[in-house]
């Protein structure tokens, strides 16, 4: 019967209930490897700029001197290609992702990595510059 | 299941032989895939793409800001998508287009954003 | 009373984005997200609409488009920008033909983030949205009735 | 008596008179004076005779026996003259075959050939004078600006108005003669001056296209012409056992199947006046004629006259299988015409086919003859010439200002010409919606026609009738009240129409609804009361939910200025696309286009191409049998 | 005054069954397509919002039509319920579309011009079978009257099979459902976005909207008539049907005006097959 | 006088998310002429070359579309691995076949979806989608992303799967193809469905080829053209054999990609199963410097991605060909001739991918 193919399917549907995720009620369905977005520690950032340098969207900006990191959010595309980049894992990709804004500012941090009292003994030449 | 190896194969081609051409692999029973254009300082290249059994055969015209080129859209019905590109995004005039959009294909802010003659002005206004 | 929080009419446009949000959008009417739930249907059609949902970072040839759908949408209404790229263009910002953002055609209320946004998104999106349109319907009523009030001192006053 | 005469009689004398005004503003005169006397004469009738029964008059035929075969021969040499003129063969042949047949009639049954009463009038009558009185008269007044225009319009037309008013009034003439005369000898002498009045008429233009549209016209009619001798003769022959000639005795005859086969002929007769298919081509045709004559010709004379005369004799065909076929001639027909209407778009053509399919519908009602359907016939004859009359005349109007008839180019005739527009919305919500008339009739209709023996056969054929009559009106009407923009006012043309004969019909239109509850309880129901028995009526409660219907419609337009204060305006929606309030928008290939927005046609399924051979392949063989039926049952 | 108890009684409460009838319609459909669906009083709501909305026109005139439109419907559905004639309903049903129809044509906009011209193909694909409706309904119980058919002790569904079955078949056109939804609906908006209702916004848009429930509640009670003999078989009937109606919407894809048209007339042929038996059988039996 | 009806089409347009516009020129309902405009879309992104180096381009060439996403991005890589001769690692080879596939899937349940909308068959709208969802979900829980992957890169993939991911996709297939054959049953099967689609927008074997028509519109119309068969990444080992039905019309393109879910998953079932262990990318080192036309079988046909090197990080010119951009002109010659309801299901029968066309 080629006439109400669709019948299985229907009665299926009111036998099993509805398939929603009811959203708002429940959180969203993320994995561990779900991009949401890009979490930054000023505390562990040495200014090197990669992350800035990596941006296919130019979304990052670094200000090396007045020690401050900038994102805009509205501008970056979740790719995760910063938090790969990283050296010190300044950065991290969290799972929840930036709710929605009535007004478009760029997210602005101050970078508080202090420069440890012995030089390491390896000091990482960007981190250097910029704690100067 | 056999699998096709690919083959690509690039012959240049003179604009007064390009009908002739294109008409020679119409014949051979080749399709058209695209036609696309490439600036190589001051002067377009303007790739002509057949395909046949996997065989990608591939003629290439090279002329001048200002020539016009003739349409192969008398040969090939649907090469009306390709050419319009060519004259909206490059600003090659091409003659005879079947279905000729005369510059609305792609309504752009600059015009003729690939165009050679505009190659040190200012591409990316937002950049 | 305040109906229209209850039922929002979202109107989609496709503003040159890369359909990855415009599937998201789509999604989210589908079972498993179900915006219907809200009270939400997508009309297409911008005399109906009292939400109009924005993707991508509008081009040169879909500004009178947008604008467009704006105007012919009856207040109170507003404008959700939906993915990075129709907050501030994206990764396409610097091509040529992206005017990079919706609010340098419209003005918008609502950004939403993502590239592209989850329907989770966008639904937070639409519902943050609901709170302003409210606020503009308020405003609206409140227009209406102050116009009409001066009128009807006017009116008393003669009658004094 | 004096006053039949007066209304037999006097549109002849105007016409001789009219031969010789040639001022436009005289002739005005005198056909509005004239129109007002013939209008006011019918108005006496009423009122001097709606209340009594049918009253004979016994008016004295020697004389004018002898001239009425004069005229008849005199007419039927024309014919030939005509014929060989443009070698229409045919016409000759059925001009001849007629002349003879009245000649071997005239002299074969002297002794039966005398009716006791010449001219009668009843309520059917009453209603009939009525309509050729009033709109007649009113088409009459109109056609005298309408013909100056027309000729300006038509410099190459040869001005021959003189003649033209003659032949309008001397139809009128005709119709009076027609609906009066109760010696069936003097019906079919009335009855052939009708067919060369519209043969005239038709042909007025002297194109090539109308000299063919008038000979189909006559050749068709001829035809019926043929059939209406044949019966006489066989009324003459069958003598007394029939009622001979005299229309009352035949209607009240008792040998039932002795009078069938005249009526059938007769019906015939009617059925080729009333342009039911397979006739119905000469009525399409007939529209190349100027615009009062199509009026004339489908409101009140002509087509009229076909279903008359089958409604006279209703009664003969009730209960009879010859009737019951003659009958479902009609209801194809009006299914049929009904969807062929939907492909056409001009508007005569439309007109046309809603007439034809009307005029189908009263031959179903009159063929089944049952008390009820006759009533509902003679119902559907009063609101269809009032509304059809409106419409034909609202069409001549607008035909002059925009200079299209086409229902395309009427888009937006309100704001183009509004009042005109609101006229016609009148006119055609009178054709189809309830609570207007024709609405009200074919409701009876439906009513009467599940009482009737093997009615289910009308009903099913009615129901789809009705549905795609809604169908063509309602578009049309869609048309009417496009708000368009940007476009001109042509309300005041540069030769004015007097608006009284359109105001006029509106208003008949309107009242009609009103008035239709008396004139059903005083004219409609007696006559059928006079002749069944019994009658039929709407009930009250039906009558008052109508008359509730007619004032929201009437009251509704007031909201109009309530609402529209406040709303803000914006231009339609067209995908997003930029546009214009004038439906301008861009398009693709940088161009910038219209949005148009035409009617459906639907012509692949309903199309003349598609749907006239088989209907009226249908309507022959029913012919054909309602002839054998009626054999048959002798 | 029976008559005119029904008649307010349908006025008042037709909008709360209409939108109630509505309300359940959206949330069985959800549950159908597997979703939760929107709220039962949904369709209070979204009138509550078009009520509030600014009034957006075209041309004045739309609101006129529109306000006709409603008006006509609740007549016709109030005649119904007063009891009054069956075909003196239709009519006037009839009168109310055709209003609507002509506020689509007021407009000027191509896409309400064609929802227009298509609403006028199913309303003459569906007007025969109507009708047809009615005369079954007289031949069984011999009254035109609503009250005189509601009255009659028999069964009409038993010797009005087909016509059932055909009126089903144009209650999928007139409740606006797959496969029939051709001019205008919630998700009819494929080829000519929202087809009549386009240029109709705000307050006239709720209009409609009501007048939709007047006259679903109206096309329920005439699938009452069918079973009026014994009330609670007529309301689970009832229910029944329209259940079936949304199952037939939620399982088909719309089909394009012919197919509308061909089934519309179709559907009135079996009407009348079954008509044509019922009378053979009383011609017979009498 | 002629009875014409001129609809504007679109740009905005409930059922295609997407904008294009089409001048409609309808007698009844009859489309007699329609005049074709896109544009809508165009973003420019082939001029980004000259700004994004070769690597991150990979972003760029993903979010040509959101649909056919990751192909792309393969696409892309690909071509860029042909001309600096990269030898991408098998695994990565796998997993790029794996994505490809699930890619492929999701494209088409969401394209049944909407052609089901198209047909105003909302119930199968619904289901179609929420199926889809679960190819969506092993895309989040493999890459993290639903409709943008972002996980091909230049020498190979970024991410792996885990050998317990994979066994739990392979579970998990045979409902999800039980569920498919469901769906497609209905679409193959329906009187409805099959009334709106037989005989509709026929395009004859001969036309589809000339007219350089791509994909299943091709393969509709009974042309064997599978840009897989050529072997690139692993369908070279995992052997293939295109999807070709014969009639042309609607029907046929819609079968097609019924029949290709199938195959898809068949895929996807051996990738698992033969998936070899190893490394996943490689390092790359240079720069490209040549030409190459890179092409690969996207859910709407062939995708051709023109790249030339200079020998700096900066492509020279990066020119992407997609398959709608091919099909529009079999469109324009499907179009006249049907019905105004027949006009949306026309035009998503070729799977119109409007912001690929444009890029």
């Amino acid at each position: 019967m080629g006439l109400f193919e669709m019948t299985r399917t229907v009665f299926r549907n009111l036998v099993r209930g509805p398939a929603t995720r009811r959203y708002p009620a429940v959180p969203a369905r993320t994995s561990p490897l779900t991009r949401g977005h890009v979490a930054f520690d000023p505390a562990t950032c040495r200014s090197c700029g990669l992350c800035s340098r990596r941006c296919p969207c130019e979304a990052i900006r670094i200000e090396k001197e007045e020690k401050v990191w900038e994102i805009d959010r509205m501008r970056c595309i979740a790719c995760g290609d910063c938090v790969e980049g990283c050296p010190f894992g300044s950065l991290t990709m969290e799972r929840e992702y930036f709710p929605p804004v009535v007004e478009h500012v760029v997210e602005r941090h101050t970078i508080t990595y202090v420069k440890p009292e012995k030089p390491a003994k390896k000091p990482a030449e960007e981190g250097a510059g910029a704690g100067a | 299941m056999t699998i096709v190896s690919e083959e690509q194969t690039t012959t240049s081609v003179a604009l007064e032989n390009l009908l002739k051409e294109v008409g020679g692999l119409q014949a051979d029973g080749y399709r058209l895939v695209q036609i696309g254009c490439t600036d190589v300082g001051g002067a377009y290249e303007i790739n002509y793409s057949f395909d046949k059994g996997y065989q990608f055969r591939n003629l290439r015209l090279t002329v001048g800001p200002e020539t016009e080129v003739p349409s192969i859209s008398g040969l090939y019905w649907g090469a009306f998508v390709y050419e319009n590109e060519l004259h909206d995004l490059f600003g090659i005039s091409v003659t005879g287009i079947n279905i000729d959009f005369k510059g609305t294909f792609i309504k752009t802010a600059t015009k003729y954003p690939f165009s050679v003659t505009r190659r040190e002005g200012d591409r990316c206004r937002n950049a | 009373m305040a109906f229209l929080k209850r039922s929002p009419w979202i109107l989609h446009y496709d503003a040159s984005s890369c359909n990855g949000c415009d599937i998201e959008v789509l999604a989210c009417l589908t079972p498993l997200y179900d915006v219907e739930r809200f009270g939400i249907i997508n009309t297409g059609n911008p005399k109906h609409a009292d939400i109009l949902l924005i993707t991508g970072g509008i081009n040169e040839q879909n500004r009178p488009v947008v604008k467009n759908l704006y105007e012919q949408m009856p207040e109170p209404k507003v404008v959700v920008a939906i993915g990075a790229c129709a907050a501030t263009g994206g990764i396409f910002r610097e091509c040529y033909n992206i005017a990079g953002g919706v609010d340098k055609v419209i003005p918008v209320d609502v950004y939403v983030p993502g590239c592209a946004a989850r329907p989770e998104q966008i639904i937070d999106g639409v519902v943050k949205a609901l709170g302003i349109l409210e606020e503009k319907r308020m405003k609206m009523t409140g227009e209406a009735q102050a116009k009409k009030e001066p009128r009807l001192a006017a009116e008393a006053g003669e009658g004094r | 008596m004096q006053t039949l005469l007066f209304l037999i009689l006097f549109p002849i004398l105007v016409a001789c008179l009219l031969l010789f005004v040639k001022r436009t503003t005289l002739r005005y005169a005198v056909v509005a004076l004239s129109a007002l006397a013939i209008g006011g004469a019918s108005a006496y009738l009423l009122i001097r005779y709606a209340s009594g029964g049918a009253v004979y008059f016994a008016a004295s035929s020697e004389a004018a026996d002898l001239a009425m075969v004069a005229i008849e021969m005199a007419l039927a040499l024309f014919i030939i003259y005509m014929g060989a003129k443009f070698r229409n063969y045919l016409a000759i042949a059925l001009a001849v075959v007629q002349a003879a047949l009245i000649v071997y009639l005239e002299t074969s049954f002297t002794g039966s050939l005398h009716a006791a009463n010449n001219l009668f009038i009843d309520q059917f009558s009453i209603i009939m004078a009525l309509i050729i009185g009033i709109i007649g008269s009113l088409i009459a007044v109109y056609a005298v600006r309408y013909m100056e225009t027309y000729h300006h319009h038509h410099p190459e037309v040869r001005d021959r108005q003189t003649m033209f008013f003659f032949v309008i009034f001397a139809f009128l003439a005709a119709m009076f003669g027609l609906v009066f005369s109760n010696n069936l000898m003097w019906v079919f002498f009335f009855w052939e001056v009708t067919t060369i009045a519209s043969f005239l008429l038709i042909g007025y233009s002297e194109t090539e296209e109308a000299t063919t549209n008038a000979f189909r016209a006559l050749v068709m009619n001829l035809l019926g012409g043929v059939a209406f001798v044949t019966a006489l003769i066989f009324l003459a022959a069958t003598g007394p056992a029939s009622g001979g000639i005299d229309l009352a005795r035949v209607l009240a005859s008792g040998d039932a199947a002795v009078v069938l086969i005249p009526a059938v002929l007769i019906g015939f007769a009617g059925i080729t006046k009333a342009a039911l298919m397979p006739f119905s081509s000469w009525l399409l045709g007939a529209m190349v004629a100027p615009t009062p004559v199509s009026a004339l010709l489908h409101s009140s004379t002509m087509v009229k006259a076909g279903v008359y005369i089958l409604v006279r004799f209703a009664p003969v065909f009730a209960g009879t299988f010859a009737g019951f076929s003659v009958g479902l001639v009609g209801a194809v027909t009006f299914v049929v015409a009904s969807a062929i209407a939907i492909s056409r778009s001009d508007a005569k053509s439309v007109l046309a086919y809603s007439t034809i399919a009307n005029l189908g519908l009263i031959a179903a009602c009159a063929g089944v003859g049952t008390y009820m359907l006759v009533w509902a016939a003679i119902l559907l004859i009063v609101f269809h010439a009032v509304a059809k009359s409106l419409l034909f005349l609202g069409t001549g109007a607008i035909e002059h200002r925009i200079g299209s008839r086409n229902i395309e180019e009427m888009e937006g005739l309100i704001v183009r010409m509004p009042k005109m527009a609101v006229m016609m919305f009148i006119g055609i919500a009178g054709m189809f919606l309830a609570p207007f008339g024709m609405l009200v009739s074919k409701w009876a209709a439906i009513e009467a026609f599940v009482q009737a023996p093997f009615g289910l056969v009308f009903i099913a054929i009615l129901a789809y009738g009705s549905a795609v009559t809604v169908f063509f009106w309602a578009k049309w009407m869609g048309k009417l009240v496009t708000v368009t923009r940007n476009a001109e006012r042509v309300e005041k043309g540069f030769l004015e129409e007097p608006w009284a004969p359109l105001y006029i019909t509106t208003g008949l239109v309107v009242a009609a609804v009103f008035l239709f509850p008396v004139i059903s309880s005083t004219l409609i129901e007696p006559y059928v009361l006079a002749i069944y028995g019994v009658t039929a009526h709407l009930a009250q409660t039906n009558v008052a939910i109508m008359l509730l219907m007619m004032a929201l419609l009437l009251v509704l337009p007031v909201s109009f200025f309530l609402l529209g204060r406040t709303a803000k305006h914006l231009p339609v929606y067209m995908g997003g696309r930029p546009a214009t309030p004038d439906l301008h928008f861009a398009g693709s290939l940088g161009m910038t286009r219209e949005a148009t927005t035409q009617n459906y046609y639907l012509t692949e399924y309903f199309g003349e191409a598609r749907l006239f051979r088989p209907g009226a392949a249908v309507c022959i063989v029913l012919i054909l049998a309602s002839w054998i039926l009626a054999g048959v049952a002798l | 005054m029976n008559w005119l108890i029904g008649a307010v009684l349908f006025l008042i409460l037709a909008p709360v069954a209409g939108g109630l009838i509505a309300g359940i319609d959206r949330k069985i459909t959800a549950r159908m397509q597997g979703r939760v669906g929107p709220p039962l009083l949904q369709p209070f709501y979204d009138v509550g919002k078009l009520f509030e909305k600014e009034n957006v026109v075209v041309t004045t005139a739309q609101n006129f039509y529109v306000l006709a439109y409603l008006v006509f419907i609740a007549l016709s559905g109030a005649i119904f319920f007063a009891g009054g004639d069956l075909l003196l309903v239709v009519f006037a049903f009839t009168l109310a579309h055709v209003f609507l129809v002509l506020g689509a044509y007021a407009v000027h906009s191509p896409y309400s011009h064609i929802g227009a011209e298509r609403e006028l193909i199913q309303v003459m694909a569906y007007e025969p079978m109507i009708i047809l409706a009615a005369v079954g309904l007289y031949m069984v119980t011999g009254s035109f009257y609503v009250a005189g058919i509601a009255a009659a002790t028999a069964p009409a569904i038993i010797y009005l099979p087909g016509v059932f079955l055909g009126l089903a078949v144009i209650l999928t056109i007139k409740l606006r459902k797959s496969p029939f939804d051709i001019s205008t609906s919630h998700h009819a908006h494929q080829e000519i976005v929202k087809g009549i209702t386009t240029e109709f916004s705000g307050s006239t848009l709720g209009e409609v909207e009501i007048a939709h429930w007047y006259e679903n509640v109206f096309l329920l009670g005439l699938v009452y008539l069918f079973f009026a003999w014994n009330p609670v078989i007529g309301i689970v009937a009832v229910a029944v049907t329209y259940v079936v109606e949304i199952f037939i919407d939620n399982v088909t894809a719309r089909v394009r005006w012919q197919a509308a048209l061909k089934s519309g007339w179709l559907a009135a042929l079996l009407g009348i097959a079954n008509l044509a038996i019922l009378s053979y059988m009383t011609i017979g039996g009498a | 006088m002629s009875k014409r009806i001129v609809v504007p089409f679109g740009p905005q347009h409930p059922v295609l998310p997407e904008p294009i516009h089409l001048d409609l020129v309808l007698e009844d309902e009859l489309v007699v002429d329609v005049v074709p405009s896109i544009g809508y879309i165009h973003r420019g992104l082939e001029q980004l070359v000259q700004k994004r180096e070769f690597t991150e381009y990979v972003y760029v060439a993903e979010r040509i579309c959101g649909i056919c996403s990751f192909i792309h991005a393969l696409c892309y890589c690909q071509g860029i691995e042909h001309i600096m001769k990269i030898d991408v690692p098998d695994r990565a080879r796998y997993l790029r076949t794996i994505w490809s596939e699930c890619s492929r899937l999701h494209s088409h349940l969401l394209w049944l979806g909407l052609f089901a909308d198209g047909m105003g068959f909302e119930n199968l709208f619904m289901r179609s989608w929420q199926l889809r969802e679960s190819v969506l979900d092993v895309f989040e829980d493999t890459t993290g992303g639903r409709v943008i992957q972002g996980t091909c890169k230049v020498g190979g993939v970024r991410r792996d799967i885990g050998q317990e991911k994979l066994d739990e996709m392979h579970r998990t297939l045979d409902s999800f193809e039980e569920q498919c054959r469901d769906l497609g049953g209905v679409f193959l099967n329906d009187e409805t469905v099959k009334y709106r689609l037989q005989g509709l927008g026929v395009i004859s074997k001969d036309d589809a080829y000339a007219l350089g028509a791509a994909g299943p519109t091709l393969r509709g119309s009974g042309v064997a053209v599978d840009h897989r068969e050529t072997g690139y990444a692993a369908y070279g080992d995992l052997g293939f054999k295109p999807v070709v039905e014969t009639a042309g019309d609607c029907y046929a393109r819609c079968a097609v990609r019924v029949r290709e879910l199938y195959s898809s998953i068949d895929l996807i079932r051996r990738a698992i199963e033969e998936m070899p262990e190893g490394s996943i990318d490689v390092k790359v080192k240079g720069t490209p410097d040549g030409e190459y036309f890179s092409r690969a079988e996207q859910p709407r046909g062939e995708v051709v991605h023109y790249l030339r090197g200079d020998g700096t990080k900066h492509l020279v010119r990066a020119r992407i060909r997609t398959p709608t951009l091919a099909n529009i002109p079999a469109l324009v010659k499907m179009l006249p001739g049907a019905q105004l309801a027949d006009v949306p299901v026309i035009v998503l029968s070729i799977d119109p991918c409007i912001s690929c066309t444009e890029r």
